[in-house]
């Protein structure tokens, strides 16, 4: 489904991932770790056009996204998940969510989503009223990930979702993430919570200064003893 | 022996006031011409060409932008004197520029010629380099006073009014010298408006206008903030029994362009008057000349800048020399009589601040889309109508 | 001794939402305190009123046997309250060492000092390198890190950290964990919100449990993670069973 | 590090020293009255633009409304001058002095007030001074004030037949700003401006007094601002409200940091360096047409150095990738 | 001061607040709404107000009829504007805010040299337009029909710009781009559609002042400057982010302006305007109903 091929990216000429290759295919759960800096939210910015690649292409679907503008790659069935959210921090939790389903309007079932969102995240619907910025970082992770969902992506790519999110809740965003999984979705994810992650994942890359260093079904990865102890802290 | 002779020319060509530089520009011009050019008027330097005292040297112009600041005209000034060598420099429109610009010049020792700054502090700074062909405020002022006067005597009743002025040094000026002037001579000022240059609206002083309903009104305003007061004044239904206005917009043809109409009997100051040329067919033909290139009849400004030039290249010629110094002697020295110039002057002789009090200005009044002569008697070719419309 | 931070029945409301409702927490000196609880809790918010971002809707704040209450922010830092921001906070146009040395100039007016300071400092933190980096070059865990460079280059006897070991791998955390305890060590008091238990719970001396912002266990974090309250508010069924 | 910093500023103090000695010696080859004029204009808006920035460049609180402490600094002179006979050397301290008070005064409810709302508040104190000063006949009102010119003296401040003392004083200003900005920099409050103006929440928490961290940057840059309005009335030896306190000179001495490089220590001095004899130059050559060429020209320069060079013409010199222009 | 004279007043500043709402409503959206600095703002209104005079000149169309036409011009000039000079502007990382400032000024002074240049410095104005000098007079009070009008169309176009931005997805789409610019593609909203569409609304609205004012105000080259700054104080009076704000500015400041003349000099009417912004922005920093 998605395709990236030899991808380098650099920011002012230093190389922050260079001729990185990846797949995933349709309906998988992939995870993406790899130790600080090692370029995993780069690899999802190039992809979701954040930033241009130097060189190589990435294709979803058999279209060419490499070049094309980032609004556009959310269009053809992306949604991303920044690290840092990039939620619309003075617009209420609807006015976010609502803007999320912005490419249906005139749709008369924009806001089919929503019921799986609330589903997912209950809290956001007691939120409904209130400013995005004023939510608690947690809340906020929620928010981020509902209007990711009202895109009403088939790829839908997390870049640490679990971060300063409540153990309960952490289990509850991969258990969440199986689900949009099960929904219909593929889901490419990047996380440091690789124990969890890994356990709901098919498939998971290790990327290393900007290179994939491994490769594998996620079980194999998680048997990997090197892995075990760089990584899983065992 | 010098072939040319420079003189410059400071104006504001940029900025709110660009328009009365690209007037003045053209009135320049128009002047230029009848110098250097062979014409057969009965003005200094009209007949043959260039300057005979200096063997025929033509006068070149060099136009320099202020921009109504008075730091620039004084940089200008300097640049002008010392890198463009002019000989003299005439200007500025506005008085506050003219301050700097005439001291640059007295301490270069380069005569500064305004020839139509209306500031009556101008020349009485001791200033020996400073001339001014043209009357100031308070002559003028009293000009209208004296109009006044002569009508009251007639029987008309004019005992109140309304001053209304701007709050630029023109403004400010004039209005101080009207009220001076009618607290010598007993008239009743009923309102004194001082407002902001080119408000966005004059209502609330149109509507005290209004209230106070004096016998006569009395403008000093730049030609956008007279078309705003007369367009408020007809949208408040004000119709005042008399208009008498210190020149300036009022004797603008964008005003009239804009609310001639509503302007009938309207009467301003000034130093000139196109029906001067029934009596000098010159005063006729020179003004073509200007309308042909730029499409206006001269007014009050753009007369006073031609013959502002006529008369400091005069001086130059009889100088017979381009120093500062003889020219300056021979500006001090200047006599002609007014039959000479386009204007209703008795003559031109400057008095020892370098203002000719003989400039006698007149009074005009707007009557079926053109200016008539009321005032004085000796240059009126109609009576005055009154009260307007 | 007294306790070094003590809040005394704090509330803070935001509109018709309570944030914290009547919370009385003390710190005692030298320990290493977790604040911990479900998002949303109003941890944040606790950390605001501490640290003088806002004065509370009602209740008292004492620091250092003295009543702070209405003590604007920069006097408590003066005092020595230090804190770190969960929204990292840096001086995006400023270098790495020049945002450490606004924290140093706290206490140290001449300017040799401060800088001295603010090295040392990015050493013990491990900064060093990105010294002469501008702040918005910094990826987000290196910004984390220099929020503690800077609240440390303070000088606090109390820093609040608020969930500055996020987004570490297992191993980098542990380099974090480290770091918390050489502070302690250097004789600073710790009050930190983190989410991630396998680093928290090893680390901490004493554990409070915040939800709905109410006070609801305190206690040794062993104990804490096994009461049924705490499981089921904020670990969940799952960490339960690991615990 | 250490080393490489002090070295930093051992090397802007060494070329600072070089440059003012070469000013310096200009006029010795400079003997042109219009050059020197714009020498001067140069020196004046380099000095101003370089107050100008210590507020709004350095702690980040823009004021387009530095036109009243120029103004002031103007008035006050003259006005002690002309009325009470005061030298003109008082009456630029004292015009300094009122400047920085008034700065204070404004302080208390502006620096609450924050991005557009400020800057907004900054241009309308200025415009309610231009009207009150306009309105005041005291003061002279709409006519100014004339400086009686009583011949060329020192302690007058008062030179017709030279321009060379006014050069000089204005390169004294000059330098004496950069200077104030060099020491500042790299102190307290160089460091508590930047931390204000990048983010004041983190500095109140790092300890940093934000209020009197404005109100320092608002005294020091209004009391410069303030000596250069003194010099220039006594440069031009005229004012009126219009020329010393109107809008045009807020925009002109934010300009030369802006394009130069604001909140940095050479941005005004190479903004002013560039842009003033540009704007002379342009007015020399096209100003007379009387159709606006010159303003096409300037305008287009503007914009086109602003989009061109965000970070100011000093971004072009500074070798050093991005991670290190910060300075 | 009679009775009369008072409501007279209050009547004529009411009338004036409601115009100068309509020429800040174009602002209220770029400045208020998208937070996008604009200093020619002036220079647009001069723009459209030359427009109107050159139909009237060249057509004989009143500018009550090409305000549409004014309107649809000045939409593409504002897009144009966008696309072309403050897209780049907005870029910038470093002190976006001074280059937003600087690109524009600089942009006004080309708009006042060019209009200098191509329409020559004089001051034109339509003497004959359908409104120009006309005037109701109830129970002696006038009202002049041009204010009368520029008042109906300043309130139907904040009613228009309020229902735009508050029940569509488009302002939505607006505020979350003002938001963070880079974050709306991530809902694949296109930024730079919405701004040109901003900008070219904002123009639009301009657009409708020019050819309101042009039927009766003067027109020339620096027109613009007498009508920026108190656009500019209306948006802020009123509270950045706040359409109904930028309205009840306008109404505020044509009151207070009609009543501090009043009691001050009118030269210093102008005071009253800023004193009472200052004042509100004292005791409520964002303006009367801002929310940014
Ligand atoms: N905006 C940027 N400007 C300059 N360099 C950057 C930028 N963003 C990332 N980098 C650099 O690119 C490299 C890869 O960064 P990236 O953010 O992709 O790593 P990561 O694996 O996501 O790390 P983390 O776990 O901290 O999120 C790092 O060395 C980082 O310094
Ligand atoms: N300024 C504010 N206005 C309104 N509500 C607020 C404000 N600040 C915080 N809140 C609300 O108060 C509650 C507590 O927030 P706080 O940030 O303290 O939570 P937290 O415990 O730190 O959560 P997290 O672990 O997710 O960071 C949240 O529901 C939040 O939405
Ligand atoms: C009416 C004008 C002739 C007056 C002139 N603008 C001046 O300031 O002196
Ligand atoms: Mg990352
Ligand atoms: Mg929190």
């Amino acid at each position: 489904m998605l395709s990236v091929r030899e991808v380098t990216t650099a920011y002012q000429g230093l190389v922050a991932i260079s001729a990185i290759s990846i797949e995933v295919q349709k309906g998988e759960i992939v995870c993406v770790a790899g130790a600080n800096g090692a370029g995993k939210s780069t690899l999802l910015k190039s992809i979701a056009g954040a930033e241009r690649p130097r060189s190589g292409t990435v294709t979803f679907d058999g279209k060419r996204l490499d070049g094309m503008a980032q609004h556009h790659i959310t269009a053809t069935g992306i949604a991303y998940v920044p690290e840092n959210r990039r939620l619309f921090p003075r617009l209420s939790v609807r006015d976010n969510l609502r803007l999320g389903s912005y490419l249906y309007r005139g749709d008369a079932n924009r806001e089919g989503p929503l019921d799986l969102v609330f589903q997912l995240f209950p809290r956001l619907a007691e939120r409904l009223e209130q400013r995005a910025e004023t939510l608690s970082g947690g809340e906020q992770q929620m928010l981020a990930i509902g209007r990711a969902l009202m895109t009403r992506p088939r790829l839908l790519m997390l870049d640490e979702p679990s971060q300063g999110i409540m153990p309960k809740l952490v289990d509850e965003i991969f258990q969440a993430v199986k689900r949009i999984r099960d929904a219909g979705m593929t889901v490419l994810i990047v996380e440091q919570r690789m124990a969890e992650c890994l356990e709901i994942a098919d498939r998971a890359y290790i990327l290393q200064t900007g290179r994939v260093l491994m490769q594998g079904p996620a079980a194999e990865i998680r048997g990997n003893p090197d892995v075990r102890k760089a990584y899983l802290g065992l | 022996q010098t072939s040319e002779v420079v003189i410059g020319v400071i104006y504001p060509f940029s900025g709110g006031s660009a328009q009365q530089g690209v007037d003045a520009q053209k009135a320049y011009e128009t002047a230029l011409e009848v110098i250097n050019k062979d014409t057969d008027f009965d003005l200094p330097l009209a007949k043959g060409e260039g300057l005979p005292g200096l063997g025929g040297a033509k006068v070149r112009l060099v136009f320099a932008d202020h921009q109504a600041d008075p730091q620039k005209g004084r940089a200008e000034a300097e640049r002008l004197i010392t890198q463009e060598k002019v000989s003299a420099i005439i200007g500025t429109y506005q008085s506050a520029v003219a301050v700097t610009v005439s001291q640059i010049c007295e301490r270069y020792q380069v005569p500064f010629v305004s020839a139509d700054n209306s500031s009556p502090s101008l020349h009485r700074r001791g200033l020996k380099y400073y001339f001014r062909a043209a009357p100031h405020d308070e002559m003028y002022s009293a000009a209208m006073f004296d109009f006044f006067d002569a009508m009251k005597k007639k029987g008309t009743k004019i005992e109140t009014l309304s001053l209304f002025h701007e709050d630029t040094i023109f403004g400010t000026d004039s209005g101080n010298a009207q009220a001076k002037i009618a607290g010598e001579r007993a008239y009743k000022i009923v309102t004194d408006i001082k407002y902001r240059a080119n408000s966005p609206s004059l209502s609330a002083e149109v509507q005290q206008l209004k209230s106070a309903n004096a016998d006569v009104l009395m403008p000093s305003s730049y030609t956008t903030d007279g078309i705003l007061l007369v367009k408020t004044m007809a949208e408040l239904g004000y119709k005042p029994n008399a208009i008498v206005a210190q020149d300036a917009g009022f004797s603008e043809k964008a005003l009239y362009d804009a609310v001639g109409d509503k302007l009938e009997g309207v009467i301003s100051r000034g130093t000139f008057s196109l029906d001067l040329a029934q009596k000098r067919p010159m005063v006729g033909k020179i003004n073509e000349m200007f309308k042909t290139r730029s499409g206006k009849d001269f007014n009050d400004l753009t007369s006073r800048q031609f013959m502002g030039l006529i008369i400091l290249a005069d001086a130059i010629s009889r100088a017979k020399s381009t120093d500062g110094e003889k020219i300056r002697d021979a500006l001090a020295a200047t006599d002609i009589p007014g039959e000479q110039t386009i204007m209703p002057w008795k003559r031109v002789k400057f008095d020892e601040m370098g203002q000719n009090n003989d400039a006698d200005p007149v009074l005009l009044q707007y009557i079926g889309g053109k200016f008539v002569t009321i005032f004085p008697p000796q240059a009126a070719i109609a009576e005055a109508v009154w009260p307007m419309k | 001794m007294t306790a070094l931070l003590e809040t005394r029945g704090v509330w803070q409301r935001f509109g018709g939402l309570v944030a914290n409702s009547d919370v009385s927490i003390s710190v005692g000196r030298g320990e290493i305190v977790g604040l911990i609880g479900p998002n949303g809790a109003g941890k944040s918010t606790l950390f605001n009123l501490i640290a003088g971002v806002l004065p509370p809707t009602q209740g008292s704040i004492l620091f250092d046997g003295e009543d702070v209450t209405h003590m604007p922010a920069a006097e408590r830092c003066q005092r020595g309250v230090g804190r770190t921001f969960q929204v990292v906070k840096s001086f995006e146009t400023m270098t790495v060492i020049d945002n450490v040395i606004v924290g140093a100039l706290v206490r140290n007016t001449v300017m040799r000092e401060a800088r001295r300071k603010a090295h040392e400092v990015l050493e013990f933190t491990g900064l060093a390198a990105r010294a002469d980096v501008l702040a918005s070059d910094l990826v987000p865990a290196e910004k984390r890190r220099l929020e503690v460079a800077r609240a440390l280059a303070t000088e606090p006897k109390l820093l609040l950290l608020d969930e500055v070991l996020t987004g570490l791998t297992p191993t980098e955390a542990q380099t974090g964990v480290a770091l918390v305890r050489k502070v302690r060590d250097a004789g600073i008091t710790v009050l930190m919100v983190e989410h991630v238990m396998e680093i928290v719970m090893p680390l901490v001396d004493r554990a409070i449990v915040l939800d709905l912002g109410k006070v609801l266990v305190e206690g040794k974090p062993a104990d804490v993670v096994r009461d049924p309250k705490v499981i089921s508010a904020y670990l969940g069924d799952r960490h339960a069973q690991r615990a | 590090m250490d080393k490489d910093f002090a070295a930093r500023r051992r090397r802007d103090l060494i070329i600072a020293a070089v440059l003012a000695a070469i000013a310096a010696a200009t006029p010795l080859f400079v003997k042109d009255v219009v050059v020197q004029n714009i020498l001067i204009l140069t020196l004046m808006y380099a000095g101003l633009s370089q107050s100008w920035n210590i507020l709004s460049g350095y702690c980040g609180q823009i004021s387009l409304g530095h036109a009243l402490y120029f103004g002031l600094g103007a008035y006050t002179t003259e006005l002690l001058f002309t009325k009470f006979g005061v030298l003109p050397w008082f009456g630029m301290l004292a015009g300094g002095v009122v400047s920085a008070l008034i700065a204070m005064g404004l302080g208390y409810p502006f620096f609450r007030l924050r991005g557009h709302y400020f800057v907004i508040a900054t241009i309308v104190i200025a415009e309610i001074g231009l009207l009150l000063f306009h309105n005041w006949e005291w003061a002279g009102a709409a006519m100014g004030i004339t400086i009686p010119i009583r011949g060329d003296s020192w302690l007058k401040f008062q030179f017709l037949r030279t321009k060379l003392p006014y050069f000089y004083f204005a390169l004294a200003l000059c330098c004496l700003a950069w200077f104030v900005t060099w020491w500042l920099e790299n102190s307290k409050w160089g460091f508590w401006w930047r931390a204000v103006k990048d983010n004041p929440d983190a500095a109140e928490s790092l300890g940093v007094d934000v209020f009197n961290s404005k109100m320092g940057a608002a005294a020091v840059s209004a009391f410069l601002v303030a000596v250069g309005g003194s010099f220039y009335a006594q440069f031009v030896s005229y004012i009126d409200p219009e020329s010393v306190m109107g809008f045009q000179f807020s925009l002109l001495m934010a300009l030369p940091a802006v394009l130069g490089g604001i909140g940095t220590l050479w941005g005004p001095v190479l903004g002013a360096a560039i842009l003033i004899p540009l704007t002379e130059l342009t007015r020399f050559k096209f100003g007379g047409s009387g159709r606006g060429v010159d303003l096409i020209v300037y305008g287009t320069l503007i914009v086109l150095i602003s989009l061109a060079l965000p970070r100011g013409l000093l971004s072009l010199f500074s070798r050093r990738k991005k991670t290190g222009a910060a300075r | 001061m009679t009775a009369q004279a008072i409501i007279q007043s209050l009547a004529s500043g009411l009338l004036m607040g409601l115009l100068y709402g309509l020429i800040a409503v174009g602002l209220a959206l770029i400045f208020g709404l998208m937070d996008v600095t604009n200093f020619a703002h002036g220079e647009f209104l001069m723009i459209a107000m030359y427009l109107s005079f050159f139909l009237f000149a060249f057509f004989a169309i009143d500018p009550l009829l090409s305000a549409p036409l004014v309107a649809a011009a000045l939409f593409i000039f504002g897009a144009v504007v966008y696309l072309l000079i403050v897209r780049f502007a907005m870029r910038a990382k470093a002190n976006a805010g001074m280059v937003q400032i600087f690109t524009t000024f600089g942009l006004a002074i080309v708009m006042r040299g060019l209009a200098q240049f191509f329409f020559t410095p004089d001051y034109r104005s339509i003497p004959h337009s359908w409104l120009g000098g006309k005037t109701i007079s109830v129970a002696g009070i006038f009202l002049p029909e041009p204010q009368l009008v520029g008042a109906l169309v300043s309130i139907l176009a904040f009613a228009g710009l309020y229902f735009f931005i508050h029940r569509t997805d488009f302002g939505r789409a607006l505020e979350a781009t003002r938001e963070d610019p880079g974050a709306v593609a991530l809902v694949g909203i296109d930024k730079n559609r919405v701004f040109a569409f901003g900008w070219g609304l904002g123009a639009a609205l301009v657009g409708l002042a020019g050819a309101i004012m042009a039927s009766f105000f003067y027109i020339y080259p620096d027109v613009g400057a007498s009508f920026a700054l108190i656009a500019y104080v209306t948006v802020a009076l009123g509270g950045f982010g706040s359409v109904f704000g930028a309205f009840a500015g306008g109404i505020i400041v044509g009151l207070v302006e009609a009543t501090t003349a009043l009691v001050l000099p009118p030269s210093l009417k102008s005071v009253g305007i800023y004193a009472v912004y200052l004042l509100v922005v004292f005791i409520r920093p964002r303006g009367l109903f801002g929310s940014i």
